[in-house]
C-alpha cells in the first residue's frame, strides 16, 4: 500500500468534516474521490498534504506514519498535489512558475544566491532541465515564455499540474482537475491523467465529472457527509444503493 | 481604464510643469527683492512648517519675516558704505533633523546664507556637525543647554536659558500658596531638563514634592486620569507645562476636579496662547509663567504688537518676539563687523549687535550675549492676579 | 477607594470612545477584510466638523454632531465606493496601501483647512459635578451614556432589522450572503457609512474634553488596532468589551504601575497576544 | 548588436553616478543624492520582504532606528572602531529581526502588517523612553564620520557619497542575484501562494525567516549609514512618518520590482524638495498619488514601464525566448 488512512477524522467545531475513514491507495493506480457538494472531499486531501491536522487517526504513506509531518516535508516525501483554484503567478512565465516546483530537490541557499556558487548554477540548470521536462509531459512545451496571464483555463489546468510534477512525487492528488474547462479539453486531461499513470505515476482525483472518472478510475471512494459509504471498481460504485441514494438525495451537481 | 491612464499622466505633468516653474527660483521666500543679486543678503530659516509643530515653526519665521520686511522697508542697511536689502529663505524640515542638514546644505550652496535659523534643538545639532566647517551662523531658537554647552563657536542662542526663571516661580509660588508641589510637565526632555532644575530648587527652598509624573501630550488622550492621582497628593502648587493649548487642558481639569492651588508654568507654555483654551484667566488665576510678550511694559511693545496683529491677523508670542529681535542683533552684527558674509566676523560683533538695537525694536531687553552664544535676557516673569496679567520683577 | 473608583470613572469615560472607534474599524474589518488605517483621519475629520459647524454657524451641538455624523458618513461610502471596490480583487497588500495614502491626504486636507494648531470645542456640558466624592463633569457622564445608547441602537439595527442582518450574514460569509441575493456593494457602502459616522461620533464626543487637531487620530486609531485585535478581529462585542479592557488598563495602569509606561503596557499586551495566538484572541473563522 | 541594450544602459548610469561629484559642483545636490542612496538601501529592504515574499512590514523604520542607534551608541558611548561599530550594528539588528521575526511571521497578512505596525511603535517608543541607553528625546549627538581605510577618508561630502554610492550598488547586486537564484524564486512563491509553496514542498516559514531577517539588515545598514552622515540622531528616526515615507518611495517606484525601490526614492525625493513650496500640502498630491498608484499602477512606475515594454514586444516579436524571459523575471 503506498497511502493508508486509519480511522482518519477531522472536527471542525462540533461537526465532523471526516469521519472515521479507512482508505488505502496501491501504488501505481488510479483513484478517485467521489460525493456531493460538502462530503469532505477536499478536507480529505487537506489531511493527508499535511494542510489539516486530523483530530484523531493516522495518515501513513509506504508504511511510516506522516500523521503529524508538516505539508512542506510531506512534499518532500513524493506525494505532490493540486487546488481547486490553480493559484499560479499570473505576471509570469508558465516556464518561470514551474521551474519552482523542483526547488525542494534543491539544496542551494541565501549565500549560494549572492555569491552565484557553482552549485547554484548547477541545480538552477536541474531546475530548469525538470521544469521544460514535465512541461513536455504535460504538452506545454510550446507555451513555455507565454505569461500565465494570457493561457486558457486548461493550459492553467495542465501547468499546476506540471508543477505538482516537478516536485519529482510518487503519488499525485488533483483536486478536480477538470472543473471549468470543456468537454474536448475534458478529453485531453483524461488522456493526460492516464499517460502519467502508465509512466508509472499514483494518482488519485477528486472530480465531478461522474463521466470522466468513470472510465479513469482504477478504484472509487465515495464520501458523504465525511464518511465513507462506498468503495470499490467503477462498476460496484455504479450499482450500490448507498451511492445513489446519496446522489439522488444530495446535490444535483453529479 | 484609457481615461484614467490619461489622468495619470496629466498629473505627473502637472507635477513635472510645477517642479520645472519652480527650478531656479527660491522655493519659499517672503519680501524683498529676489535672487542673488549683488547687494542681498540671503537668510536661511529650517524649521516645521508642516505637522503636529506647523504652528510653532511658522511663529518663530513670522518674528524672522517681520524684520526682514521692516528692514527692507525701510531701505535696506548699510554695510561698509554699500546698501543691503534682506531675502528670507525659508524652507520646511517636518521637524526632522536630517531635513534640517539637508535644507541646510541647500541654503548654502544656492543662496550662501550666513546665518540659518532653526528652531529646535534637533535641527541645531545636526547643523552644529558641519557649521563651522562651512562657516554660517545657526540663530538657534531653543533653550535646550545642550546645544551651547559644545562650545559650537558659530551658534547664537536666543531665548533665554530657562534657570533664570526657577527662582523667581518658586518664590512667587511658594509665597502664594504653600510648600506641597505636584509636577505634571510635558515628556519631552526639555521638560523633564525643567522639572529636574525646578524640583531639586523647590526643595531646598524647604518645599516638598508630592508628585511627579510627565504626560506625554503627543500619545495622552485624556489626562483626568493622572490629574485624579496628583491632586489626590493634596498638592498646593501644581508644575505644568508644554505646549501651551494642552498645558492649558490640564489646568482646567485640574479646576475641573477642584484644585484651588497655584501653578507653575514652564516657559514653553504661554499664558496667552493658554487662556483661549482654558476659557479665561480666571481659571489659571495664581499662575506665575513667562510674562506674555502682550502684556510685557517695555516700551516698544504696543507698537509692535499693533504691527504684527495688522500682518498676521494674531497676537505675538514670545517665539515671535524674539526671533524679531534677534534679526535685528544680527543685522547689527553686521554693520559693526563690516561684513555680510563672514560668519566668524559677525559672531564676534553680535555684543555690538545687541547694544546697537534701536529703541523701537526693543520689545525685550537683552543686555549681553554669554562667552557660549546664550543670549542673556533680563528676565521679566508674569503672574494671573485677579484674572490679570501683572509683571513681577 | 476613592481614588479606585473614580479612575474607574475616567477609565470608562476613555473606554467609552475607544469602543466607538473600535466598532467602526472592526464592522468594516468584518465585511471587507479591510484594516482602514485611514479610520483615524475619520476620527479626526469629525472633530473638525462639528467644531466648525458649532464656531461658524453657530449651531448647536446636537446639531453640529448629527452634521458631522452624515459628512463623514458619505466621506466613508466615497472611500468605498472610489477606493476599496476597486481593489476589492487586489492582492491584500493594495488595499491596506491605500488606505495609508488616504490617511496621509486627510491629514494634509485637514491642516490645510484648519490650520496646524489647537482648536477647542466648547460643550454646552461643562458643569462640574460631584457625587459622593466623584468629581466629573457632565460632559464626561454625556460620553459614556451616550456611547452606551449608541451601541445599544447599534446592537438592535443589526439584529433586529433587515438591513442589519445583512451586514451580519455578510460579515460570516461573503459568497453565502451574495448567494442569498444580498447586494454586497450596498452593504459595504452602508458599512463604510455606519463606521465613519461611528468615528465622528466619537471624535465629536471627545473633542470637548481634549483638543482638535490634525494629528488626534493617531492617538486613537493605534489602540483602536489594539483593540480589535485583542478583541478578535470582525467581532462587535470583541470591539466593545475590548475598548473598556483598554480604558480601565489605562487609567488603573498609570495609577498603580507607572504613567509613563502605560502607553507601552496596551502594546505589549498585544504582542504577548498575538504571540501566543497569531489570530487574535476571539478570532471567528479559521482564517 | 544594439548600442541601446539594457546591459549598457545600466553601465552608463553607473558611470554617471560615479562621476556624478565632478559634474555637479555642488554639495547640497551630492548631500540629497547620498541621503536618497541610504533611503534606496531601506527600501530595497523593504522591497524584499513586501515586494517579493509578501509580507507587508511597518515596523522597518524600527530596523533603520535600531541600525542607527547601535551604531551611534557602539561609537558614541563605547568608542568602538566605525568599521567594527557598523558590523556590529547589522548584526544587532538582524539578531533583534530574527527574534521578532520568528513570533511575528507566525501571523498573516493584515495581522502581520498590524502586528509589526506595533512592534515598530514599541521600539520607537523604547529608544524615546529608554534614556539611561538612548539618550531619549535629546537624541544622541557626536557620531564619528566613517573611519578611514588606509590613505581613504570620508571627510569630504564627495567621499561620503562615494561610500554610500558602492553601499548600494553592492545590495542592488545582492537583490537582483536573490531573486533571479532558486532562492528568490522561493520567495516568489510564497508571496504568490503560501500554500501552494507549501505543497511544493517550500518550508515556508525558513524562507520568511531569511527573508525579514535580510530584509531588516539592509534597513540596519541604511540606518547605521544614516547615523554617521548626518552625525546626529533622535527617535524621529523610528517613527511611522519615515515608515509612510519609505513605503512611498516603494510603491511609487513599484514595489516587486528590481529598479523600482531607487526609481521611486529618487524621484520622490527630488520632487519633494522642489515641491517645498508646497510644504504642508506636499501630501496633498502625495496621498491620493499614493492611492491611485495602488488602484491603476499596483507596480508602481517600473512595474507599468515593464509592462508597456512587454505589450510592446509582444506585438512586435512575440515568442523570442531570451528577451521575454528577461522580462519576466523583473517580475
Amino acid at each position: 500500500m503506498l497511502i493508508e488512512t486509519k480511522n482518519l477524522t477531522k472536527r471542525f467545531g462540533g461537526l465532523a468534516a471526516v469521519n472515521n475513514v479507512d482508505f488505502s491507495m496501491e501504488k501505481g493506480r488510479i483513484n478517485a474521490i467521489i460525493g456531493p457538494n460538502g462530503a469532505g472531499k477536499s478536507t480529505f486531501f487537506n489531511l493527508i498534504s499535511g494542510f489539516h491536522r486530523p483530530t484523531s487517526g493516522t495518515v501513513l504513506f509506504k508504511g511510516i506514519d506522516i500523521t503529524k509531518l508538516p505539508a512542506n516535508e510531506i512534499a518532500g516525501l513524493g506525494i505532490s498535489r493540486t487546488f481547486q483554484t490553480t493559484s499560479l503567478f499570473d505576471q509570469s512565465t508558465v516556464l518561470d512558475n514551474v521551474i519552482v516546483g523542483h526547488r525542494l530537490r534543491t539544496k542551494s541557499n541565501l549565500v549560494d544566491a549572492i555569491l552565484r556558487t557553482k552549485r547554484l548554477k548547477r541545480e538552477e540548470a536541474a531546475c530548469r532541465d525538470k521544469a521544460m521536462e514535465v512541461l513536455e509531459i504535460v504538452g506545454l512545451t510550446e507555451s513555455a515564455d507565454r505569461i500565465v496571464s494570457s493561457i486558457s483555463q486548461e493550459e492553467k489546468k495542465r501547468t499546476a499540474i506540471a508543477l505538482a510534477l516537478a516536485t519529482e512525487p510518487e503519488i499525485i492528488f488533483l483536486d478536480e482537475p477538470a472543473a471549468g474547462i470543456n468537454p474536448d479539453e475534458t478529453e485531453g486531461l483524461t488522456e493526460l491523467i492516464k499517460k502519467l499513470n502508465r509512466s508509472g505515476l499514483t494518482i488519485c482525483l477528486i472530480e465531478h465529472k461522474m463521466h470522466m472518472i468513470m472510465n479513469l478510475a482504477d478504484h472509487i471512494m465515495v464520501l458523504n457527509y465525511g464518511e465513507k459509504i462506498a468503495e470499490g471498481t467503477p462498476k460496484e460504485i455504479r450499482r450500490n444503493e448507498a451511492v445513489i441514494k446519496a446522489y439522488l438525495g444530495g446535490s444535483a451537481s453529479a | 481604464m484609457k481615461k484614467l491612464k490619461v489622468l495619470f499622466v496629466f498629473l505627473l505633468l502637472t507635477i513635472t510643469v510645477l517642479t520645472g516653474c519652480n527650478k531656479g527660483d527660491s522655493p519659499v521666500s517672503s519680501s524683498g527683492s529676489k535672487g542673488k543679486g549683488e547687494n542681498v543678503v540671503n537668510i536661511g530659516f529650517s524649521g516645521p512648517l508642516s505637522g503636529a509643530a506647523a504652528l510653532y515653526g511658522k511663529r518663530t519665521l513670522n518674528g524672522v519675516e517681520m524684520a526682514v520686511n521692516e528692514i527692507n522697508d525701510a531701505g535696506g542697511f548699510e554695510v561698509d558704505g554699500k546698501k543691503y536689502t534682506l531675502n528670507l529663505v525659508s524652507l520646511d524640515d517636518k521637524y526632522l533633523p536630517n531635513e534640517t542638514g539637508s535644507n541646510a546644505k541647500r541654503l548654502i550652496q544656492e543662496y550662501d546664507t550666513p546665518i540659518i535659523f532653526t528652531p529646535h534643538s534637533g535641527g541645531v545639532l545636526a547643523l552644529q556637525v558641519f557649521n563651522e566647517q562651512e562657516e554660517f551662523i545657526i540663530g538657534a531658537y531653543t533653550s535646550e543647554p545642550a546645544v551651547t554647552e559644545s562650545g559650537n563657536s558659530l551658534t547664537v542662542r536666543i531665548p533665554p536659558n530657562y534657570e533664570g526663571y526657577i527662582e523667581p516661580f518658586t518664590t512667587y509660588a511658594m509665597e502664594h500658596f504653600g510648600k506641597k508641589i505636584a509636577a505634571l510637565p510635558t515628556s519631552s526632555q526639555y521638560g523633564k531638563d525643567w522639572t529636574e532644575a525646578v524640583l531639586p530648587h523647590w526643595e531646598k527652598q524647604g518645599g516638598k514634592v508630592v508628585y511627579n509624573s510627565s504626560i506625554d501630550f503627543a500619545k495622552e488622550t485624556d489626562f483626568f486620569t493622572i490629574v485624579t492621582n496628583a491632586l489626590k497628593k493634596d498638592p498646593d502648587v501644581l508644575f505644568i507645562g508644554g505646549a501651551s493649548e494642552p498645558t492649558a487642558k490640564v489646568a482646567k481639569q485640574a479646576r475641573e476636579l477642584g484644585f484651588k492651588g497655584g501653578f507653575i508654568i514652564m516657559d514653553q507654555a504661554k499664558l496667552d496662547q493658554m487662556k483661549p483654551i482654558a476659557g479665561s484667566y480666571e481659571t489659571l488665576e495664581g499662575s506665575i509663567g513667562v510674562l506674555p510678550l502682550m502684556d510685557s511694559d517695555e516700551e516698544a511693545v504696543p507698537a509692535f504688537v499693533e504691527k504684527y496683529q495688522k500682518n498676521y491677523k494674531e497676537d505675538p508670542s514670545s517665539e515671535v518676539g524674539l526671533n524679531y529681535i534677534a534679526m535685528y542683533a544680527f543685522v547689527e552684527a553686521m554693520k559693526s563687523a563690516g561684513s555680510v558674509d563672514d560668519a566668524k566676523a559677525i559672531r564676534k560683533h553680535m555684543q555690538d549687535g545687541l547694544s546697537n538695537i534701536g529703541p523701537d525694536q526693543k520689545i525685550y531687553d537683552i543686555p549681553t550675549i554669554d562667552e557660549n552664544g546664550g543670549f542673556a535676557s533680563t528676565i521679566v516673569v508674569g503672574a494671573v492676579e485677579n484674572g490679570k496679567v501683572v509683571p513681577i520683577r | 477607594m476613592e481614588i479606585l473608583i473614580q479612575q474607574l470613572f475616567n477609565g470608562l469615560t476613555i473606554g467609552s470612545v475607544y469602543s466607538l472607534v473600535a466598532l467602526g474599524l472592526t464592522l468594516v474589518y468584518g465585511i471587507l477584510h479591510i484594516p482602514n488605517f485611514a479610520h483615524g483621519a475619520l476620527y479626526m475629520l469629525g472633530g473638525y466638523i462639528t467644531l466648525s459647524m458649532m464656531t461658524l454657524y453657530g449651531v448647536n451641538y446636537w446639531i453640529a454632531m448629527f452634521v458631522s455624523i452624515i459628512v463623514v458618513g458619505l466621506l466613508g461610502v466615497l472611500l468605498e465606493r472610489f477606493v476599496f471596490r476597486l481593489l476589492r480583487e487586489a492582492p491584500p497588500l493594495h488595499d491596506k496601501i491605500a488606505a495609508i495614502g488616504i490617511l496621509l491626504f486627510l491629514e494634509a486636507f485637514a491642516q490645510f483647512v484648519w490650520g496646524a494648531d489647537f482648536h477647542t470645542m466648547t460643550s454646552p456640558y461643562g458643569q462640574v459635578v460631584n457625587i459622593l466624592g466623584l468629581t466629573f463633569t457632565l460632559q464626561r457622564l454625556l460620553i459614556i451614556v451616550s456611547a452606551i445608547a449608541v451601541m445599544v441602537l447599534l446592537y438592535l439595527f443589526l439584529k433586529k432589522t433587515y438591513t442589519g442582518s445583512t451586514i451580519i450574514a455578510m460579515s460570516q460569509s461573503r459568497e453565502g450572503a451574495s448567494l442569498v441575493g444580498i447586494n454586497i456593494n450596498k452593504v459595504a457602502m452602508l458599512t463604510f457609512m455606519i463606521s465613519g459616522g461611528l468615528a465622528a461620533i466619537a471624535s465629536s464626543l471627545a473633542s470637548p474634553i481634549n483638543l482638535v487637531f490634525p494629528g488626534m487620530g493617531h492617538l486613537v486609531i493605534l489602540k483602536a488596532f489594539v483593540i480589535i485585535i485583542l478583541g478578535g478581529m470582525g467581532s462587535i462585542p470583541g470591539a466593545i468589551v475590548g475598548g473598556y479592557i483598554l480604558g480601565f488598563s489605562e487609567s488603573l495602569g498609570a495609577t498603580y504601575i507607572s504613567n509613563d509606561y502605560k502607553d507601552i503596557i496596551a502594546f505589549i499586551l498585544l504582542v504577548i497576544i498575538l504571540t501566543v495566538k497569531p489570530t487574535g484572541l476571539f478570532a471567528k473563522g479559521e482564517r | 548588436m544594439k548600442i541601446l541594450t539594457k546591459r549598457n544602459g545600466i553601465i552608463a548610469l553607473i558611470i554617471f553616478a560615479f562621476s556624478f561629484p565632478f559634474i555637479a559642483q555642488n554639495d547640497y545636490y551630492l548631500h540629497m543624492l547620498t541621503l536618497s542612496f541610504i533611503w534606496a538601501i531601506a527600501v530595497y529592504g523593504i522591497n524584499l520582504l513586501s515586494g517579493y515574499t509578501g509580507y507587508l512590514s511597518l515596523a522597518h523604520a524600527g530596523f533603520f532606528a535600531i541600525g542607527a542607534y547601535s551604531l551611534g551608541l557602539l561609537t558614541v558611548k563605547a568608542g568602538m572602531n566605525f568599521w567594527l561599530a557598523l558590523v556590529c550594528a547589522c548584526l544587532i539588528t538582524c539578531a533583534l529581526g530574527f527574534l521578532i521575526g520568528l513570533i511575528a511571521l507566525r501571523t498573516k497578512e493584515h495581522f502581520f502588517a498590524i502586528y509589526t505596525l506595533c512592534v515598530g511603535y514599541i521600539i520607537y517608543l523604547v529608544i524615546d523612553k529608554w534614556e539611561g541607553l538612548t539618550e531619549g528625546v535629546r537624541g544622541l549627538i557626536g557620531i564619528p564620520a566613517p573611519g578611514n581605510i588606509g590613505p581613504i577618508t570620508f571627510d569630504t561630502a564627495a567621499s561620503q557619497y562615494y561610500l554610500v554610492l558602492i553601499f548600494l550598488l553592492a545590495v542592488i547586486l545582492i537583490v537582483y542575484r536573490i531573486i533571479r537564484s532558486l532562492t528568490g524564486r522561493t520567495y516568489m512563491a510564497i508571496r504568490n501562494s503560501e500554500d501552494l509553496a507549501q505543497t511544493i514542498g517550500i518550508s515556508t516559514m525558513k524562507n520568511k525567516l531569511t527573508a525579514f531577517v535580510l530584509s531588516t539588515f539592509f534597513a540596519g545598514l541604511a540606518g547605521a549609514l544614516y547615523a554617521s552622515f548626518i552625525r546626529f540622531i533622535g527617535p524621529d528616526i523610528g517613527s511611522t512618518a519615515i515608515m509612510f515615507d519609505l513605503l512611498m518611495y516603494l510603491l511609487v517606484g513599484g514595489i516587486g520590482t528590481l529598479s523600482g525601490p531607487l526609481v521611486g526614492t529618487l524621484l520622490l525625493v527630488i520632487l519633494s524638495q522642489n515641491l517645498q513650496f508646497l510644504q504642508e500640502y506636499r501630501m496633498l498630491i502625495f496621498g491620493p498619488l499614493l492611492t491611485v498608484i495602488i488602484i491603476f499602477y499596483p507596480r508602481g512606475i517600473a512595474g507599468a514601464f515593464f509592462d508597456w515594454q512587454r505589450k510592446r514586444k509582444d506585438n512586435t516579436l512575440s515568442g523570442v525566448r531570451g528577451e521575454l524571459h528577461i522580462k519576466a523575471e523583473e517580475g
